[in-house]
């Protein structure tokens, strides 16, 4: 219905001094990029035994289980909450999903281990959701009660004692090499799970960018009201949001367990805050409704690579601590830089 | 729960039928009823908090009534669910915009057109070629750019105009029968205006119903139709607007009689109080000089993008000048925050009240004292609050707030009320000069009165007042001077005595090269 | 949003709730003085942390301090190495216990400073902030002990502060209590409070109102930080030792204990007496359970089951008979 | 609980975990024996001393008669045992023969000759030279530093060709840490030729890392452990040998000592606990005022023996 308007507007577009910084304000991530990189010439700098095969696959396997969280705590950051609860649906999946199939099932195929898993993530995400929703606090809050709430049922109902031989299926899965091949007299394996990271963000990638509901997550991070007040039904973005973060979660323990050759229930939880300092660090605003896929994952890279090239560098463990602590201010102060040029 | 009914009209497209809105305490619809027929126009006119934005929440779905009934197409509810009342071609301009500002243009424009098509279902992929398409043609109906690099820039980095823009645009982007525009004119420039009443009798040659809410009379009277006036929730009056006279709507509104002659009492004192020479900040505002005598009311128009924002804000230091000299009562001072103009004795009203003034959560009383609180402070460092509570009952009371209590949330005022209680917050420091910006945006009649009242006051008391605005009445009734800024700079400067509007809206036009437009200041992250 | 006079009823009637039915399970003994003074004892550490959290939240965008427990132990262990170079604790007892406190308390503040100082000037995000410095002080604590415990011992004053009573009360917790009147004093009464407490509802609107914004959030973070300061002297005063890895669950439990006070996370609103109240009811719960023979998992569970219910509660306006101000959902 | 029977309550460092709930057995087990105490198991849901500290606390407060505590950090718990003691409190405890309130600490073994029996055990593998390193449960842990500490010290006197690397890595007793950081030490050392590890899950995350890079045989690993968790790892051979003493038999033992002390009885050197591994304890005088008593617990397994204790 596009007629003859009439005068022309005062109104024009904004335009931006500086090409580059303004790229940096829009797509933060490529000052994570920038950083991830400088990290890692620095390091095959200071010890060249850094430049292997080895050290991509170690990173590639010990970014999975992180990387599935981020990506659920993205989608909730993005929507405007906070997730901290969902450590503890994967330690509660995956402890009791391990539990049911040894004691009743020990030889499930891993498949369908993987959905059930996946499956009982979702759940406990349900009830995050319906909680939210209903209580109308924020979703931080909320979280933090459902993380000593499921804890709690795990480890006072369910079982402590560790799972140390898993369902053949379940171990063998995690043995499964995708990539295997031999340097220096040592076998290098990428585990086929590794798979599971990739996958995950694609579709991920697709749904809030490709679909009505991952459009409408945006929308309700950048004002529920109005979001509301414009026909986005706030209880089903907030149910799905949170069931696709705990699916994720749910996945992201059995891949632990699977991983790890054992289930241990104490596991994961107390590292929330840092999968959270990871998508922040990949670009994506405490404040919520922005960030990206891709910054998520180069933020996990980053905290991943920065926690494994202490001994490369050769830091004495007494200061591994000072030094990460260090990184992370200088990674925000800079961010902070590369924003204010504007 | 739709029902058929045999006595709703047949050509009326919405009407609505007794209905009453409590909000706690207050009621704030008291059995209202009126009818929408297509291709109309209608104008609901009424103060501050007499119930139009509640009205129109309810025919939008936002809220639902707590007694009566809204005719839809022949179809009875009792009450609409907004993606009932999209469905049905009900698209509303709120008067908060309701944009979302972390997404671009393009979505804020033409998303809701593929979540009404989809009943609001989620589970659907979108179309973001129909996306384009569909927020290209609206935003080239409201006169913005087309272009991709717009389409994709994301909302919070548009100026306050491009935004109401935008929501409009948004409004028209589907087939809608019936569009509601809640005071859609605020912060838009006359031409944008201009252009809006085009797009409004377009939508009406249509056969688009178009109910505007807006407290700028003259505006009505340009677009024609009918008036419904409301006053405490109830519609006193309904008719083509052509049978009334400014004045007697004015009455209508607020039950008592308001005569809007020039407000302007007093005259400059001796004595330069401000005075800026070379001002710039870049790029927006370029070489500007002018001075501020005791007691003078100086008015700053221009166009939303002729830097007159920028210059108000850098002589409230929020954007510190870039360039140039102040001289406060012939002494050369520098500004670079907010804190630095408050202890030179100057105060900033501004534009967005909401945003950038008030504290919504926090208790009038609160916010009146805001500024203050360090003198209120004794000599151990506590806050006599009894003084403070003194001081703001008098403050509300000298800006005539219609709420004694002053425990109220300011949230919970009318726009009227809230700027009533942001400019009496700066009564409570009597600055030496006050800079006014869009005092009056969104405010009604009554609320204008009392509030140019106050203005004049304070002049005769000393103290130097600069009001920028793009409401020319305002400040032909106001000033004493009036600058016109173009492009960055001071083109004109006219006695409010000798001049007209149209003399004015010219020298806001003349040859308008390449604009600048206004940077809004986000705080990232 | 609940109405913090609700939250504060809440509060009260869970913990006479709890008193009332730990005396019960325990057949009185849970009323003994002896088990009140020694949840009363274990109390304020925990109180000061959380108190600190809910400073750091009030502040808005965001704000939130990670770093509490670390800075406490980082202000004891350097203290404790700085001044036992020249001081013997068991030779000088009060001058050693007063040069402990004032250097834990410096530390503290210095601390909190650095954290107000990246937040205030460099704009650094809260949560990334604090979590860099709680590891940067958790790591300098190492540094500085090498890792190992530092003994404090018992010097009388300390020992005093630790173990003795006042009046029967313990006198960690009547410092606990002076320090929370006084900050809630701070809030209420002074230009800090309430320029904090409007800058949390609307950081923008605060600057155009001249707020010196810089100077209350550096105020904020560092009175956080003397707390944790605080807070470090009494880990010291009552365990003799200090060290880097002490308290590591209290980060959460801060949080949890600040929330459940009804201190909003989007800032702008907390009241201390609520923190305080829900400190005592998480103690109540967990030495009630302690008393009962039950494992510690449960506690987890009841907490957060605790946390819900009071969520639910407040959001269904239970209580709202209870007090006459109407809660109001501001647009 | 209105009963004459003494209350001896046991504190250990965390409940849950497998070795803490081997050490319940016995006191379970004691209990059995014992029908005339009241012997029952407490622990904290977090590795936090903190955690601990306040059971410790409340028990005091409850009013137990002995507790026998397994000190997450000794050094925190000084405090509150002191009061526990003014209280009449009978104090036992474990792994802690730094501990200054207690009445007796009660060791499987001697944490120096623990340390050196493993990394000789290590260096006999290596065959004496090579590059090593060593792991810790965490730098605050003291038993573990000294562990490692003797190994140190052990392989700087006897095997002079065995050159120590990057030591006191830091495991959390996180199995999937340790095993990255293991992971990490390979890349960087590839001519690695050991590890002695220290917290109860090391072995398990270094003799996946070794397994998985396909260098069993290749590199020796020797360390604290449980048998029934190590099991796999022993049988394939990526761990070498591991070492450990009997959580249950400690807690049987700490809570005799405490019995007899409750009952006003000495434990002189020499005597019997009646607990196997302390039938002729070592008894010393402690760092304070209580007793050192040392067994001879101490277990080092290999593929070959570590079935004759599954647990
Ligand atoms: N969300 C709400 N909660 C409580 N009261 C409300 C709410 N919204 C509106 N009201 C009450 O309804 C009355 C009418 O409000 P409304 O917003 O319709 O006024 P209005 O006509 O839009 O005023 P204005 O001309 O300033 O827009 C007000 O006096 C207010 O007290
Ligand atoms: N959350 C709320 N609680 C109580 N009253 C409210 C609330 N929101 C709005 N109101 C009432 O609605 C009325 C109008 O509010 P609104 O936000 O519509 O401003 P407004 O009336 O449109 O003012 P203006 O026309 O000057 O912009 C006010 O009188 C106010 O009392
Ligand atoms: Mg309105
Ligand atoms: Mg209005």
């Amino acid at each position: 219905m596009s007629a003859t308007h009439l005068t022309e507007s005062a109104a024009v577009p904004v335009p931006r001094p500086n090409r580059l910084l303004e790229l940096v304000r829009r797509r933060p991530e490529i000052i994570t990029l920038v950083l991830l990189v400088a990290i890692c010439v620095a390091v095959s700098i200071i010890n060249p035994a850094f430049l292997q095969p080895s050290s991509l696959v170690d990173i590639g396997r010990a970014s999975v289980v992180m990387g599935l969280f981020a990506l659920g705590v993205f989608i909730i950051l993005a929507a405007g909450g906070i997730d901290v609860s969902f450590t503890a649906i994967a330690a509660f999946t995956m402890y009791s999903m391990t539990l049911l199939v040894k004691n009743h099932w020990p030889d499930a195929p891993i498949s369908l281990v993987l959905v059930a898993a996946t499956a009982g993530g979702a759940l406990l995400g349900v009830v995050n959701g319906l909680l939210v929703h209903y209580l109308k606090v924020p979703s931080l809050i909320v979280t933090i009660g459902t993380q000593y709430l499921f804890r709690g049922i795990l480890l006072a109902f369910i079982g402590t004692v560790w799972i140390m031989s898993l369902p053949p299926t379940m171990g063998a899965f995690g043995r499964l090499p995708l990539v295997q091949f031999d340097s220096g007299g040592r076998t290098i394996t990428l585990p086929f799970y590794f798979l599971v990271l990739p996958a995950a963000a694609l579709i991920t990638w697709w749904m809030l960018n490709r679909t009505l509901m991952g459009r409408a997550i945006f929308a309700v991070g950048g004002n529920a009201n109005v979001a509301e007040r414009l026909g986005y039904s706030l209880r089903t973005i907030h149910v799905f949001m949170f069931a696709y973060a705990g699916a994720l979660a749910g996945l992201a323990g059995i891949i632990h367990t699977a991983a790890n050759r054992q289930s241990n229930p104490f596991d994961l939880v107390g590292t929330e805050i840092n999968v959270i300092a990871a998508v922040v660090l990949g670009g994506a605003r405490i404040t919520g409704g922005t960030g990206t896929v891709i910054g998520t994952l180069l933020g996990v890279l980053l905290v991943v690579v920065v926690n494994s090239v202490l001994v490369m560098v050769g830091i004495p463990s007494t200061w591994q601590r000072v030094v990460v602590g260090a990184f992370i201010l200088l990674a925000a102060a800079f961010f902070v830089f590369c924003q204010k040029k504007n | 729960m739709p029902r058929p009914d045999a006595a709703a009209k047949a050509d009326a497209f919405l009407e609505l039928r007794g209905i009453h809105k409590r909000f706690g305490g207050v009621h704030a619809l008291r059995g209202v009823g009126f009818t929408i027929e297509p291709g109309e126009a209608y104008h609901l006119l009424g103060e501050n908090g007499c119930g139009k934005s509640t009205v129109i929440k309810i025919m939008s779905g936002a809220h639902a009534p707590d007694e009566g009934e809204i005719v839809l197409e022949g179809k009875v509810y009792y009450s609409l669910t907004a993606i009932q009342s999209l469905s049905a071609g009900i698209e509303t301009v709120y008067q908060d915009l309701s944009l979302l500002p972390n997404l671009t243009v393009a979505e804020n424009v033409a998303l809701n057109e593929q979540l009404v098509a989809s009943g609001g279902r989620l589970a659907r992929l979108f179309d973001r070629a129909r996306l384009r398409e569909t927020a290209a043609s609206a935003l080239a109906t409201v006169g913005l750019p087309t272009d991709r690099a717009f389409l994709g820039t994301v909302v919070s980095d548009l100026p306050l105009a491009q935004r109401q823009l935008v929501a409009i645009a948004r409004a028209i982007a589907t087939r809608a029968k019936m569009v509601i525009m809640d005071e859609p004119t605020t912060s838009l420039t006359r031409r944008e205006v201009d252009n809006l009443i085009a797009v409004v009798e377009r939508l009406r040659s249509e056969g688009v119903a178009v109910l505007f809410v807006t407290h700028k009379l003259d505006e009505c009277y340009r677009i024609g139709g009918h008036a419904i006036v409301f006053r405490d929730g109830q519609c006193v009056e309904q008719g083509p607007l052509a049978n009334y006279t400014k004045q007697r709507l004015a009455e209508l509104m607020t039950g008592r009689r308001i005569d809007a002659e020039r407000y302007r009492t007093g005259a400059p004192m001796a004595g330069e109080l401000f005075a800026a020479s070379g001002l710039s900040l870049l790029p927006n505002v370029r070489d500007v000089s002018f001075s501020v005598r005791k007691g003078e009311i100086l008015g700053i128009t221009g166009l939303a993008d002729s830097g007159r924002n920028e210059l108000a804000m850098a002589i409230a230091g929020v954007m510190p000048a870039t360039g140039g000299s102040l001289r406060i009562d012939g002494k050369a001072e520098k500004i670079r925050h907010p804190s630095e103009a408050i202890k030179l004795g100057i105060g900033y009203v501004p534009e967005d009240r909401l945003a950038e003034g008030l504290f919504l959560d926090k208790s009038i009383f609160e916010n009146e004292i805001a500024l203050v609180v360090r003198d209120l402070a004794n000599g151990f460092g506590v806050v006599d609050k009894a003084k403070g509570r003194a001081l703001a009952d008098k403050l509300s009371q000298d800006m005539r707030l219609n709420t004694r209590n002053l425990d109220l949330p300011v949230g919970a005022l009318s726009g009227g009320n809230q700027q009533r209680v942001l400019i009496g917050r700066w009564l409570s420091i009597l600055p030496k000069l006050l800079v006014l910006h869009g005092p009056t945006v969104g405010v009604d009649v009554g609320s204008k009165d009392t509030i140019y009242r106050v203005i004049q006051q304070l002049a005769e008391a000393g103290m130097g007042l600069v009001i920028v605005s793009d409401d020319l009445p305002e400040l032909l009734q106001n000033c004493d001077r009036i600058l016109v800024m173009n492009n960055g700079r001071v083109v004109a400067e006219y006695d409010a005595r000798e001049t007209d509007e149209d003399q004015l809206y010219k020298a806001m036009l003349v040859s308008k090269p390449v604009t600048q437009p206004a940077v809004n200041t986000e705080t990232a992250r | 949003m609940r109405t913090t006079g609700g939250q504060l009823v809440m509060l009260v009637v869970i913990n006479v709730a709890l008193l009332a039915f730990g005396a019960a399970i325990s057949g009185g003994t849970f009323l003994s003085p002896f088990n009140l003074q020694s949840m009363a004892g274990q109390l304020p550490e925990i109180g000061f942390l959380a108190i600190g959290v809910m400073l750091a939240m009030c502040a808005g965008n965001g704000g939130i301090d990670l770093s509490g427990i670390a800075l406490a132990n980082l202000s004891g262990v350097v203290s404790a190495v700085v001044v036992g170079s020249f001081l013997s604790s068991a030779d000088q007892p009060a001058a050693y216990s007063l040069a402990f406190i004032a250097g834990a308390l410096v530390v503290g503040v210095l601390g909190g400073t650095f954290n107000g100082v990246l937040i205030s000037r460099l704009n650094i995000t809260p949560i990334l902030c604090t979590l860099g410095t709680q590891m940067l002080f958790t790591g300098l604590a190492v540094v500085a002990s090498d890792g190992r415990a530092v003994t404090v011992g018992s010097p009388d004053l300390l020992s005093e502060i630790g173990n003795g009573l006042f009046l029967g009360v313990p006198i960690s917790f009547v410092i606990f209590i002076a320090v929370a009147a006084f900050i809630a004093a701070l809030l209420k009464f002074t230009p800090f409070g309430l320029w904090l407490m409007l800058m949390g509802t609307n950081p923008k609107a605060a600057v155009y109102a001249g707020f010196p914004r810089t100077k209350v959030l550096i105020a904020t973070y560092a009175t956080s930080g003397l707390l944790s300061g605080l807070a470090g002297v009494i880990i010291a005063a009552r365990n003799v030792n200090v060290k880097w890895d002490y308290g590591t669950s209290y980060l959460l439990i801060a949080i949890l204990i600040a929330v459940m006070a009804g201190v909003r996370p989007e800032g702008g609103y907390g009241r201390v007496i609520c923190v305080v109240l829900a400190a005592i009811a998480l103690q109540l719960m967990s030495s009630m359970l302690n008393f009962g023979g039950l494992s510690n998992f449960v506690r987890d569970f009841a907490w957060g089951a605790l946390l819900l219910t009071f969520l639910a509660v407040g959001r269904y306006n239970v209580v709202g008979f209870l007090n006459p101000n109407k809660s109001k959902k501001l647009v | 609980m209105a009963q004459d029977k003494p209350v001896i309550a046991t504190v250990v460092k965390i409940s849950g975990i497998p070795w803490f709930d081997r050490m319940e057995t016995g006191v379970k087990q004691f209990q059995k024996d014992n029908p005339d105490v009241v012997a029952t198991q407490y622990g904290p849901a977090t590795a936090d001393a903190a955690q601990q500290l306040q059971i410790v606390t409340d028990l005091v407060a409850k009013g137990v008669n002995g507790l026998a505590v397994v000190p997450m950090d000794p050094s925190v718990l000084e405090g509150t045992l002191k009061r526990a003691m003014d209280r009449g409190i009978i104090v036992v405890t474990h792994e802690a023969d730094n501990q200054k309130n207690t009445h007796a600490d009660v060791e499987a073994f001697d944490n120096a000759d623990y340390g050196k029996a493993l990394n000789e055990r290590l260096a006999q593998c290596m065959g004496g030279k090579g590059k090593w390193t060593t792991f810790v449960g965490s730098l605050g842990s003291r038993t573990h530093m000294q562990w490692v500490g003797a190994g140190e010290a052990n392989a700087k006197a006897a095997h002079p060709e065995m050159t120590l690397v990057d030591p006191n890595n830091e495991s959390f007793d996180d199995a999937n840490g340790t095993y990255e950081k293991a992971k990490e030490i390979l890349r960087k050392h590839p001519d690695i030729k050991g590890f002695q590890t220290s917290a109860g899950n090391d072995v398990l995350g270094v003799g996946r890392a070794i397994d998985e890079a396909g260098l069993t045989g290749k590199v020796c690993l020797v360390g604290t452990g449980l048998p029934n968790p190590s099991a796999d790892l022993l049988e394939a051979g990526a761990i070498t040998a591991i070492g450990f003493w009997d959580p249950q038999k400690a807690g049987m033992a700490m809570n005799a000592v405490a019995k007899k002390l409750i009952a006003k009885q000495k434990v002189e050197d020499g005597a019997n606990l009646g607990v196997p591994g302390y039938e002729k304890v070592k008894v010393t005088k402690g760092p304070g005022e209580g007793l050192l008593i040392i067994g001879n617990g101490m277990v080092i397994a290999d593929k070959k023996n570590y079935k004759e204790y599954l647990f």
